[in-house]
């Protein structure tokens, strides 16, 4: 039996990568107010970008991967300005149909630019080092280390700037963010610019633990909700624990019971979780 | 007993954080009186309301309803015993017609259940239900808005269907929270009349307003509460004269 | 917008081709019009990646030296009108009875996944399919008559792959990890199955959730027992990522690998790392003698090297070519009349379509031999042939030894 | 003229609700409109400050024209408006709603001083400073409304009801506040069903019925009137 | 001739489907409930009905040790009354969460449902699904009749139709009665019915039941229909698909649910004749999926209230004119 560390240490390294789709979602779903199912996409976009140049151009993998993270969030503005703009009245449910809709697009979009198939980004795969009885790879310290980081900035960014308060009022009461003289439209733009970044970032990172795929966002998005979900919606402590808790859980899980069954334990986790607080389990919901 | 009020209410008590709302509130309410329940901003009214009618949950206390338990009832059940609440700040349901509201507000009504929806069998409970609507409506100035959603209406607007939905229910207790805010002076004294009138048919009210002069004029009895306890409690005439909550309440002056 | 267009387009192709259905003599009307043929693959979905190949495949079999439209087949040419079946049973149902409303005869098939939901369909439509990919073995006893294949059914190959685990590589404890759908399952379950017969254990089975983003835990849990090999089948996805966390987690060391058919490419070891693939084991349909032929037409024609599937694809194309000479007759009697005898013996080995053209309008029988298989069919339309074990050395599969058709076929 | 809406037509979806009001002010001014419920009262603020389209007519300010000037820009123009109903964040902290008040101010001393003398006016909300402004009590959210309506200073104040919903004693604290504000040079606009009290302290009146402006004179002249009396301020 | 077949085909699986998004309007439009499990009430019904009316099985693949082999009619019934079942019993433990909190607890709920028959192969047979599945009076209607294979299909469309006829105006006298009244005033704002004395909990769990109910009757038709069964037909994204109809029709409209629908379904079927000698054919099918998402955002682009929607109810209450 492997040592219950090494679950544990896939536990966080799954749990990063659920916490930051969850964190820039729960940027988007907070603030914007609508379940965003074209999110996966902007991951897989996020992912692909930074392949196309990975085998187009010699450059490292880190490198293109900040291309990469940065291309997703001026597409996300770009998809913003194309589509979600036109439906700004609307309510939650449209946005979410709407959303569907701009999926298949992209997804497909994805299809047509790469191929259907699934890729991998130009670096070697090699049998993990082993600390302390764990085997870790440098690219899973990586994806921890960034989700981290990307958790701190954005807490700051909401929690701490004028900006941020500037978001959450607009998601409250946009009528009355404009007549404060607040540029809702701007602020909205931000949004995207900055959970497209996140996207890009958790799409690129996940890319990097496993393999790309057109479907990789798409099939990425129910932990990723569930994690938003369990931290209480716009939350991004919440969302980031939520991430660890599903991550970690599933991982260790497979010790007691089939590998067969590691999505239903997340799932389970926010079934119970919000039927003991229903407004979230982790953090304080915002709404 | 006769002598068991209709509401009593005993050491109720809510906290939110660390902030003590309600502190140990104890008043009665006998039946057919006409109760004022008067007090600062936060002085923990509303929230006695919610504690009253089951929106929110007691930490401690007692809420009796004819005698009987209900402090750890839902609201629904309360309400079904016959006490009725409106809401402050209204809840109109938007994307219902004004009728619809009004309708709503209709009791034992056979038709909410599914095999009788099915089978159009309560057709003529709905049909006194909207009878009495309509009557409800022409006094409140709304009937030519029936047909409008909710959420359409003036902000007076919404708090005179506030009221005319829970004068639907024809409860036992009404509940009414500042029903007078942001209505028009002129409309203001048809609802007074239409209070005494169902006060003279047995109605009971415990009715917040911070329109005091309104609230002494028609109360048999008024409630002072100053951060969530009672001050006092008695005949207007009595209340008027009390210094601690002329203090609390109207600072100091007349 | 311009779909109301395309259903007319369609409808009247339809309405000319429904005519000759039955097989009657409206030959001449429908002489000008091509012959359409569906394709209903796997673009989109869990299977996606296969859709490609197969029409790759396909055009390489039309348009190709010697293929059906280069040589013209019954004085026409084929046209392929393609249906996705999205990997799923409902969508693959829905492109099937477009493509029976468009008119087709016959058409190239989708995967396992879909399969077995289209065998009532095609039999009350009296419309054929050749699939160059459904190795269920769900489909042993099925078939002959509309439903056809040109890649063996699972059981071959897992008969191949569990012999050389058992026999040549001397394993006693097999582990099986397949991709949780119709098409792995079946192939993993058939190996363990054989290698029961052979005297091997069974230890564990692993259900890989196609959606997942890693097979780490499945990895470890499979190191946990005490499994020498595993079986492990779950197309190139899937089969890619879990090679990956088995290679991270030095798991090389504690069991080997036999892969599925599918992933037996150059391309793969070429996507995975020559010294990742290094050492692992797997066996393919021994490749009939045409394969090096179609791997140049298809070099010749898309500039790329074929991909999984992509031989058996060819095969099903050329063969349906050769029915529809055979036949005498585009129709969708053709393929039910005529596949059995042009893939079997007796007749002149041929393993193109021009020889076979040739042959049968010099009014002898023929025996296809294919690019993926000889293509010899049983009652139930399934192909036999030999298979070969293989392995990975230096960035290439290496043949260790090639199993014969008889020797897998027996029961 | 300071403020000038001339035959203003606006209204939502196919409705129009106000239909050819008017109002004008000079600078310096505190003007009260009153009318019975539904009159067009809020309809015809909204449309000035620009949440609603103007249909008809043209409003001007400060001697520019601001007819489609946008909700966003009015503060720019020196225009601050608080709402009868929605007029707080209820998600966002007390502080957060005072800072959304100030949201165009750059200075973060004035700031800190604008907060303390709303804390200072209305001290139930100093102990409440990170309470979710939703979970206030009624009287407390009118309160930081009309805190966050006061973190500016503007040219014109425009306030829809501020009395509604507060006890008498801070409904002489209001009306003191506003008269403070405006004796220090603020114009002030303001919509109440208190109207007797509004009309009191105000340099004018107008009476708005069906989206009309019906009649207007001083406070007082208003409050003399027995037409006004007998149809819009009750006994 | 051909096409006939085809359109009786699309006209059954239209059907299905309508009646999932007859129950999606119940739970959504008249409600409000935010349900994400009806992929998982369809698999309910189509899996409690097929292992009711066939016969256990064995096999390397297709091992089930369950079956029953019972009359097609008790397999209908049952599969309606369990899938309605099933969704009280979700209800009951969700229903109290508000809005998105209940979207994922429910989307939750059918992805439990899915993994359960994937990998319960005692019960399903997983990943293979269950074949063979009788179809209700199939022996009137030989299947060698040539000419009339379509038959058959005739039939069931017909059978289809009359559930959906019956459901609509099911539903529709419901949402138009006092019962329906209490459900609306739950959308709206579930504060406002209890403070009347509406036990509302009891309300939703019957709304909640009769969509699921109905969505398990959905899922018998299928399995009866299609022979065949398996796990990857009750993903996500059929939910998704049912939200898709329900909002383009126009929520709270049952013929809006209805005709929302055929939209979905039509667009799906409409664009497999996309003709394929066009510059990019070999991206075809995923131009075929990009344009049906295209048409999605752009038939709410020009009907934002849904193809049936009321515009008045959705533009109720907001402060804007939403031009
Ligand atoms: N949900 C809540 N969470 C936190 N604090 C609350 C909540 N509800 C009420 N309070 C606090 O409890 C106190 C009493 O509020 P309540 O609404 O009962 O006052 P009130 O007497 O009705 O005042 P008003 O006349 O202004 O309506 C207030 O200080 C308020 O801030
Ligand atoms: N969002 C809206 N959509 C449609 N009609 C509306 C809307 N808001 C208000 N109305 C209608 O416009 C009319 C005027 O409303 P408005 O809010 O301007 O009245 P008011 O004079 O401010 O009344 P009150 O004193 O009650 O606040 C009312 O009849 C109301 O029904
Ligand atoms: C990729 C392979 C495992 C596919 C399998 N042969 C099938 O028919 O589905
Ligand atoms: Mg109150
Ligand atoms: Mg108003």
């Amino acid at each position: 039996m492997a040592a219950i560390t090494q679950f544990i240490w896939f536990g966080l390294v799954s749990g990063s990568l659920i916490a930051l789709g969850a964190l820039g979602l729960t940027l988007i779903f907070g603030i914007l107010d609508f379940i965003n199912i074209a999110y996966g996409e902007y991951m897989a976009l996020g992912a692909f970008i930074a392949y196309g140049l990975n085998t187009s151009t010699e450059l490292p993998i880190y490198a293109v991967a900040v291309v990469g993270l940065f291309a997703t969030g001026p597409l996300a503005v770009a998809m913003d300005k194309l589509v979600f703009q036109h439906f700004r009245d609307r309510s939650s449910i449209v946005l979410l149909v709407v959303s569907i809709g701009l999926a298949f697009i992209l997804r497909n979009l994805i299809r047509v630019i790469w191929g259907s198939g699934s890729k991998r980004f130009d670096v070697p795969i090699e049998a993990a080092p082993t600390y302390f009885g764990v085997q870790i790879l440098a690219d899973q310290v990586a994806i921890v280390a960034l989700s981290l980081v990307a958790l701190g900035v954005t807490f700051l960014l909401l929690r701490r700037t004028d900006i941020g308060v500037a978001m959450r009022a607009a998601s409250d009461d946009t009528d009355l963010a404009q007549l404060r003289g607040v540029d809702t439209e701007r602020l909205v733009t931000y949004v995207w610019l900055v959970g497209g970044i996140i996207a890009g970032l958790a799409g690129v990172m996940l890319g990097l633990d496993g393999q790309l795929r057109p479907t990789m966002g798409f099939l990425a998005l129910i932990p990723i909700f569930a994690a938003v979900i369990l931290g209480g919606i716009g939350d991004p402590v919440g969302a980031v624990v939520g991430g660890y808790a599903i991550g970690l859980l599933q991982e260790v899980s497979v010790i007691v019971i089939p590998t067969e069954y590691k999505p239903l334990v997340g799932l389970a986790l926010l079934v119970v979780g919000l039927l003991v607080r229903p407004d979230g389990v982790f953090g304080e919901a915002t709404r | 007993m006769s002598t068991e009020p209709l509401l009593a209410v005993e050491d109720l008590q809510k906290t939110f954080g660390g902030l003590v709302a309600v502190d140990g509130a104890s008043f009665q309410v006998e039946k057919g009186s006409v109760v004022g329940l008067i007090g600062p901003n936060g002085a923990g009214k509303s929230t006695t309301f919610n504690l009253i009618t089951g929106f929110y949950d007691a930490d401690d206390g007692s809420v009796r309803f004819r005698g009987e338990e209900v402090v750890d009832e839902p609201p629904e059940e309360r309400a079904q015993r016959g006490m009725v609440r409106t809401f402050q700040i209204t809840r109109e349901l938007t994307g219902m017609k004004v009728g619809q509201n009004m309708r709503l507000g209709g009791q034992s009504h056979d038709g909410e259940k599914v095999v009788h929806a099915l089978a159009g069998s309560a057709s003529d409970r709905e049909a006194e239900i909207g009878e009495r609507a309509e009557e409800l409506l022409k006094e409140l100035e709304l009937w030519e808005l029936r047909d409008e959603y909710a959420g359409n209406l003036s902000g007076g607007q919404r708090k005179l269907l506030e009221l005319g939905r829970v004068l639907m229910a024809e409860p036992d207790l009404l509940l009414l929270d500042e029903p007078m805010a942001g209505v028009n002076p002129s409309l203001t004294d048809d609802i007074i009349e239409k209070i005494h009138d169902l006060s003279d048919r047995g109605i009971t009210f415990l009715i917040v307003e911070h329109d005091v002069d309104m609230i002494m004029n028609i109360s048999d009895k008024v409630i002072g509460m100053h951060q969530g306890r009672v001050l006092t409690s008695g005949p207007p005439s009595v209340v008027q004269d009390d210094d601690e909550l002329l203090e609390a309440y109207f600072g100091g002056e007349v | 917008t311009g779909d109301s267009d395309s259903d007319t387009d369609a409808g009247s192709g339809g309405d000319g081709s429904d005519g000759g259905d039955e097989g009657s003599g409206d030959g001449g009307d429908g002489g000008s019009q091509a012959i359409k043929v569906g394709n209903l693959s796997p673009f989109s979905g869990g299977l996606g990646w296969i859709g490609p190949n197969s029409r790759r495949a396909v055009t390489t079999a039309l348009e190709g030296e010697g293929g059906v439209n280069t040589e013209g087949v019954l004085d026409n040419t084929v046209e392929i009108v393609e249906q996705d079946s999205e990997t799923k049973p409902q969508p693959a149902i829905s492109g099937f009875k477009t493509l029976d409303s468009q008119g087709v005869v016959t058409m190239v098939g989708p995967s396992s996944t879909v399969m077995p939901s289209l065998v009532d369909p095609a039999q009350n439509a009296g419309l054929s399919i050749v699939s160059p990919m459904t190795g269920t073995i769900q489909l042993n006893d099925t078939g002959g008559e509309y439903i056809w294949r040109t890649v063996p059914s699972d059981s071959i190959g897992a008969r191949a792959q569990a012999k050389f685990a058992y026999e040549e590589l001397g394993y006693r404890k097999m582990a099986l990890a397949y991709k949780n759908d119709k098409g792995s399952q079946s192939f993993s379950k058939a190996s363990g199955e054989h290698f029961k017969f052979l005297g091997g254990e069974v230890v564990t089975e692993v259900a890989l959730d196609p959606g997942a983003s890693s097979y780490r835990s499945a990895v470890q849990k499979l190191q946990d027992t005490d499994a020498e090999v595993v079986s492990m089948t779950a197309g190139t996805e899937v089969a890619g990522l879990f090679i990956k966390n088995y290679v991270e987690a030095g798991a090389k060391e504690d069991y080997q690998l036999t892969l599925g058919n599918d992933v037996l490419t150059p391309d793969f070891i070429e996507e995975m790392g020559a010294d990742v693939m290094e050492g692992m084991v797997g066996q393919a349909p021994a490749p009939g003698p045409a394969y090096d032929q179609f791997r140049e037409k298809h070099n010749a024609v898309h500039d790329k090297e074929p991909g999984p599937f992509a031989a058996s694809a060819y095969d099903a194309m050329t063969l349906i070519g050769l029915a529809f000479v055979a036949e005498g007759e585009a129709t969708r009697e053709a393929v039910p009349n005529q596949l059995g005898t042009i893939g079997n013996a007796p007749g002149k080995k041929v393993s193109s379509f021009a020889e076979g053209k040739k042959a049968l309008e010099n009014g002898e029988e023929i025996n296809y031999v294919g690019a993926g298989n000889p293509q010899n069919f049983d009652e139930e339309g399934d192909p036999l042939g030999p298979f070969s074990a293989l392995r990975a050395k230096d960035g290439s599969w290496e043949k260790v030894l090639t199993y014969s058709a008889e020797e897998l076929a027996q029961d | 003229m300071f403020l000038e809406a001339e035959d203003l037509v606006s209204g939502y979806g196919d409705a129009i609700i106000v239909n050819g009001a008017s109002l004008s002010m000079t600078e310096g001014e505190m003007v009260t409109i009153i009318g019975p419920n539904g009159a067009g009262k809020s309809t015809f603020l909204k449309t000035i400050v620009g949440l609603l389209r103007v249909r008809d007519g043209h409003v001007s300010f400060k001697g520019e024209d601001i007819t489609d000037v946008a909700a966003d820009d009015a503060i720019d123009h020196g225009l601050c408006f608080v709402p009868q109903v929605d007029n707080i964040f209820p998600n966002l902290t007390v502080m957060e709603n005072l800072r959304m008040g100030a949201w165009s101010l750059d200075d973060e001393a004035v700031f800190e001083e604008r907060v303390s003398q709303v804390y200072e006016r209305f001290p139930e909300l100093e102990d409440r400073t990170e309470t979710l402004a939703g979970n206030l009590s009624g009287g407390q959210q009118q309160m930081v409304a009309m805190g966050a309506g006061l973190m500016l200073d503007p040219d014109l104040l425009i306030l829809d009801e501020p009395s509604a919903g507060l006890a008498p004693d801070l409904v002489d604290e209001m009306f003191e506040k506003i008269t403070e504000i405006n004796d220090k040079g603020t114009s002030i606009l303001m919509v109440e069903q208190n109207a007797r009290r509004a009309l009191a302290e105000s340099d004018r009146g107008i009476v708005l019925d069906m989206g009309e402006s019906r009649m207007q004179g001083t406070g007082a002249e208003l409050l003399e009137s027995e037409e006004v009396a007998e149809l819009y301020l009750g006994t | 001739m051909s096409y006939a077949t085809l359109l009786v085909t699309v006209g059954i699986i239209a059907g299905i489907y309508a009646l999932l998004a007859i129950g999606m309007n119940m739970h959504w439009g008249d409600t409000g409930l935010l349900n994400f499990a009806h992929a998982g009430f369809f698999a309910v019904g189509a899996y409690t009905t097929t292992i009711l009316t066939t016969p256990a099985a064995d096999g390397l693949l297709a091992e089930r040790t369950i079956g029953f082999d019972l009359p097609i009619v008790a397999g209908i019934v049952v599969a309606t009354v369990l899938a309605a079942v099933v969704g009280v019993v979700i209800a009951l433990t969700s229903i109290r969460l508000e809005g998105d909190y209940l979207a994922m607890v429910t989307l939750s709920a059918a992805e439990i449902v899915r993994l359960l028959i994937t990998n319960e192969s005692w019960l399903t047979s997983g990943a293979q699904g269950i074949k063979n599945i009788p179809r209700p009076a199939s022996g009137a209607f030989p299947l060698d009749l040539g000419a009339f294979v379509a038959g058959y299909d005739l039939f069931y469309l017909v059978l289809v139709l009359g559930l959906v006829g019956g459901s609509y105006a099911f539903f529709e006298r419901l949402s138009a009665s006092p019962f329906g009244r209490v459900l609306h005033a739950i959308r709206e704002d579930e504060a406002v019915p209890r403070a009347l004395g509406k036990r509302t909990p009891l309300f939703k769990l019957k709304s909640f039941g009769l969509g699921a109910g109905i969505a398990g009757l959905a899922g018998a038709l299928w399995a009866h229909f299609f022979f065949a069964i398996t796990p990857t037909m009750f993903l996500p994204s059929l939910t998704f698909s049912v939200w898709a109809a329900v909002i383009i029709g126009g929520a709270g409209s049952y013929v809006g649910a209805i005709l929302g629908t055929v939209f979905i379904v039509g667009i799906r079927q409409v664009t497999r004749f996309l003709p394929s000698d066009i510059p990019l054919s070999a991206e075809l099918p995923f131009i075929r999926l990009m344009l049906i998402g295209a048409a999605l955002i752009l038939v709410l682009y020009y009907r934002p209230q849904g193809l049936l929607g009321d515009e008045e109810r959705m533009a109720a209450g907001q402060s804007l004119e939403g031009e």
